[in-house]
């Protein structure tokens, strides 16, 4: 099984001095890869689904009000 | 809905023949299940309201536009098939008229024929002249007239052996005479036993066997 | 045979399959993406020459290998939208682009940041980071292209062709860029190519990230592909019914 | 009038006739227009003098850049005239008789893709030496600077046309041309280049030459055939 290199959450986020920017940098740019890429869909599905309920409710109403008129 | 005139005298099978054309654009249907047979000696006026998808029922038979479900045969064969065969024998010429504004009418025609099938000068002189621009052969296309352009043009159908016409509103800019002129063209090719689809608003008059298929009340009936 | 075809391919089918299908992707990628992390970046002995950087071949390599598939699959997915005209397969193309864009632009910056320890510049013109960066612009070339053209048919066919183009041009340019680069400098001294020299502690964990990757690959590319079913389908009755379905938000 | 209502089928001789025919017409219309032949050469002549203003007069700076200048400037001189290659065919409808022609259109295409090369690309590789003078090109290498932009130059034309053909109907054509063409003419840039560059240092350069040659077979039967399916598209 391989071992547990950093002794304490210190040293791990230390990732050896010298290149911690650069790791956490790219672990960075990986989380923000795949979180844009999972919640841009679903974001964008939800607006979608907004706009045709609106759209829904827009078309029955004109429905509905030229059904009116030519009752009345 | 349509009639099927075949011509008795004439006894040619149909040329061009197209069923249950379905064509969509910008998610708006232009005609679904329309079946459209031209048989030779025979000119077919496509009618219909602006924007009724005139020109895109051309472009669909002519073979430019392949966004179109059904299918069209040439002579019985599909058309994918037969596009050589189809294609040395059509001519299309739509609202771009397909003249060079630069090069000379001789020039333009000279390039178009060489397309199909290579001519000579002078047939191309004699078809210029016919169409009322004798002394314009040598003139750059710019400096003419928009009915001139339009008649070089239609020369281009004297000069081809194409038996099938497709002409998207020849008419438009042609004057009294142009007009009355390019009628006898029809009429003198379509009895010899040549077909010819074209749209038109002028009231047509062509002493040959002709018919009108309406898109708006095709799509009335439909 | 081309009915049969397109009613396989259809966007509904494709939907409702991924409607089962997405939960199962979503768990795999959790388990494999958390085991890969964690390993990457807890487990992994430091490398005697880069160092703790070593973790950052964890993001890139996976990356930028799979950057390497979206373009022959949107080359492939192009080939089916031109010869059987299926629209799935163009829906397909279309979402592939964006992703692809963002694989590659990753991959870019995590080989940058990874090289600058080596070249001591955040930017050198090394073989590999520049393929990708022409790589990168292939992918912008075709979605310029799509969001270019209005109608719809017409862009789907046009974006085939330059995808299939560009396949053809990817393997070219890649080769050219090395023979470029191999010339002038010395192949860099540490490879970046994985599963070779190393022992196995260090490549078994890239492979758990390369697959956790690849399953995240999959997931964003069915997301974007249903997005793009439900706007192109959006006057179908089984998106209204959907829709009405779905509680307001 | 009665001519015979033949069906015509086309032949080979005719599918001659018709690329020369094609070949023709383009050529003639470029030098009706006269003033529209300089724009390639102005706009090479004026990029390349841009260079030294932008990097020192000094001819050793210069020579070392010279052959990656003048083969950059090449690449976008050929890019700049691209885009009236169909356009003016496009606009007056004379691309839609194209389309209709029984010859194959493969043929067609190639045609007004060796005019373009003849109007924009030979213009670029005969004042190349003249330019690589001015940019103080070691002398041995002008050979292999004019040899490979001849090799090069159609490549850029045929790939370019790819991405004129795809833009065509479109409005704004300038920018997605580049980024569409620019990418895909890369690997000539740079092999063409560095071939210059390694006869001044004395090295062999007959890979180069092999290379250049083998994407330029692969653009001169690809090509057309991409372009082709491209006019089918946007013209509908």
């Amino acid at each position: 099984m391989p071992s547990l290199q950093f002794s304490s959450l210190a040293e791990f986020l230390q990732m050896g001095g010298v290149y911690t920017f650069h790791i956490w940098a790219v672990y960075l740019l990986f989380a923000i890869f795949i979180g844009y890429n999972l919640m841009q869909p679903r974001m964008a599905r939800r607006h979608f689904i907004r706009e045709q309920k609106r759209r829904a409710s827009r078309d029955a109403e004109l429905a509905s009000k030229s059904r009116e008129n030519i009752n009345s | 809905m349509h009639t099927n005139l075949h011509n008795p005298d004439s006894g040619f099978s149909s040329l061009l023949q197209a069923s249950a054309l379905f064509c969509e654009r910008d998610e708006r249907v232009l005609f679904s299940g329309l079946d459209l047979t031209v048989s030779a000696g025979e000119l077919v006026q496509i009618k219909g309201s602006n924007g009724s998808g005139k020109t895109t029922l051309l472009r669909i038979l002519c073979g430019l536009n392949e966004d179109y479900e059904g299918d069209i045969l040439w002579k019985g064969e599909s058309l994918s098939e037969e596009r050589e065969n189809f294609l040395s024998s059509m001519i299309y010429i739509g609202h771009r008229v397909g003249v060079n504004r630069i090069l000379t009418p001789r020039e333009n025609l000279r390039w178009s024929a060489s397309l199909h099938a290579p001519i000579d000068d002078n047939r191309i002189v004699a078809a210029l002249g016919r169409l009322g621009l004798r002394a314009y052969e040598d003139i750059p296309c710019r400096n003419l007239s928009a009915g001139q352009t339009q008649r070089v043009a239609l020369s281009r159908l004297l000069i081809s052996p194409a038996c099938l016409w497709i002409l998207d509103e020849p008419f438009t800019t042609l004057d009294v005479h142009g007009v009355k002129h390019l009628e006898s063209l029809l009429s003198e090719h379509v009895n010899a036993g040549g077909a010819v689809i074209l749209t038109t608003h002028h009231a047509l008059n062509v002493s040959c066997q002709w018919r009108a298929l309406d898109l708006d009340s095709r799509r009335a009936a439909a | 045979m081309w009915l049969w075809f397109s009613k396989l391919g259809s966007p509904r089918w494709f939907y409702e399959l991924s409607n089962k299908w997405l939960p199962w992707l979503y768990v795999a990628m959790m388990v494999l993406m958390s085991v890969g992390l964690l390993w990457a970046l807890l487990f992994v002995p430091e490398d005697y020459q880069q160092g703790q950087t070593i973790r950052i071949m964890y993001v890139h390599v996976p990356v930028a290998s799979i950057s390497l598939a979206c373009f022959p699959l949107m080359a492939v997915a192009g080939t089916i939208t031109l010869v059987w005209k299926m629209k799935l397969a163009d829906m397909v193309a279309k979402s592939v682009a964006p992703i692809g864009a963002w694989f590659t632009g990753l991959a870019l910056a995590s080989g940058a940041i990874w090289g600058d320890q080596i070249w001591g510049t955040w930017w050198a013109w090394d073989a590999r980071l520049t393929s990708l960066l022409i790589q990168f612009f292939l992918f912008i070339g075709v979605i310029a292209l799509r969001s270019a053209i209005e109608s719809q048919d017409a862009a789907a066919k046009a974006c085939a062709i330059l995808a299939i183009v560009g396949a053809i041009n990817v393997p070219i340019i890649k080769y050219s860029v090395e023979w470029w680069n191999t010339l002038h400098q010395p192949a860099s001294d540490f490879s970046m190519d994985p599963v070779a020299p190393n022992p196995p502690e260090v490549w078994v964990p890239l492979l758990i990230m390369i697959s956790a990757v690849y399953v995240f690959f999959v997931i964003a590319l069915i997301l974007r592909t249903r997005n793009e079913i439900l706007q192109r389908e959006r006057r179908s009755q089984w998106v209204i019914d959907l829709v009405s379905r779905e509680k307001s938000v | 009038m009665n001519k015979p209502l033949s069906d015509g089928a086309g032949s080979d001789i005719s599918t001659w006739q018709a690329f020369c025919a094609t070949l023709k017409r383009d050529l003639v219309i470029a030098f009706k227009r006269k003033n529209d032949l300089l724009n390639p050469i102005m706009f090479f002549l004026i990029v390349v003098s841009l260079f030294p203003l932008g990097i020192s007069p000094d001819p050793v700076e210069l020579s070392k850049v010279s052959a990656g200048v003048v083969w950059v400037s090449a690449l976008l001189a050929s890019m700049l005239s691209l885009d009236n290659l169909y356009r003016a065919d496009y606009e007056d409808g004379s691309l839609e008789q194209l389309l209709l022609s029984p010859q194959p259109l493969y043929f067609l295409v190639l045609a007004k893709n060796i005019a373009h090369w003849l109007i924009s690309g030979l213009p670029v590789v005969v004042l190349s030496p003249l330019l690589a003078y001015m940019l103080y090109l070691p002398s041995e290498a002008y050979w292999t600077l004019v040899l490979t932009l001849m090799i090069g130059t159609p490549v850029l034309s045929l790939f370019g046309s790819i991405g004129v053909a795809l833009t065509v109907g479109l409005g704004s054509r300038g920018l997605i041309l580049a980024v569409i063409v620019l990418p895909l003419s890369t690997p000539v840039l740079i092999i063409g280049a560095k071939a210059v560059t390694d006869v001044m240092f004395g090295l062999p350069v007959g890979s180069h030459f092999a290379l250049l040659g083998a994407i330029l077979a692969l653009a001169l039967t690809m090509a057309p055939l991409a372009s082709a399916a491209a006019l089918r598209i946007s013209v509908n």
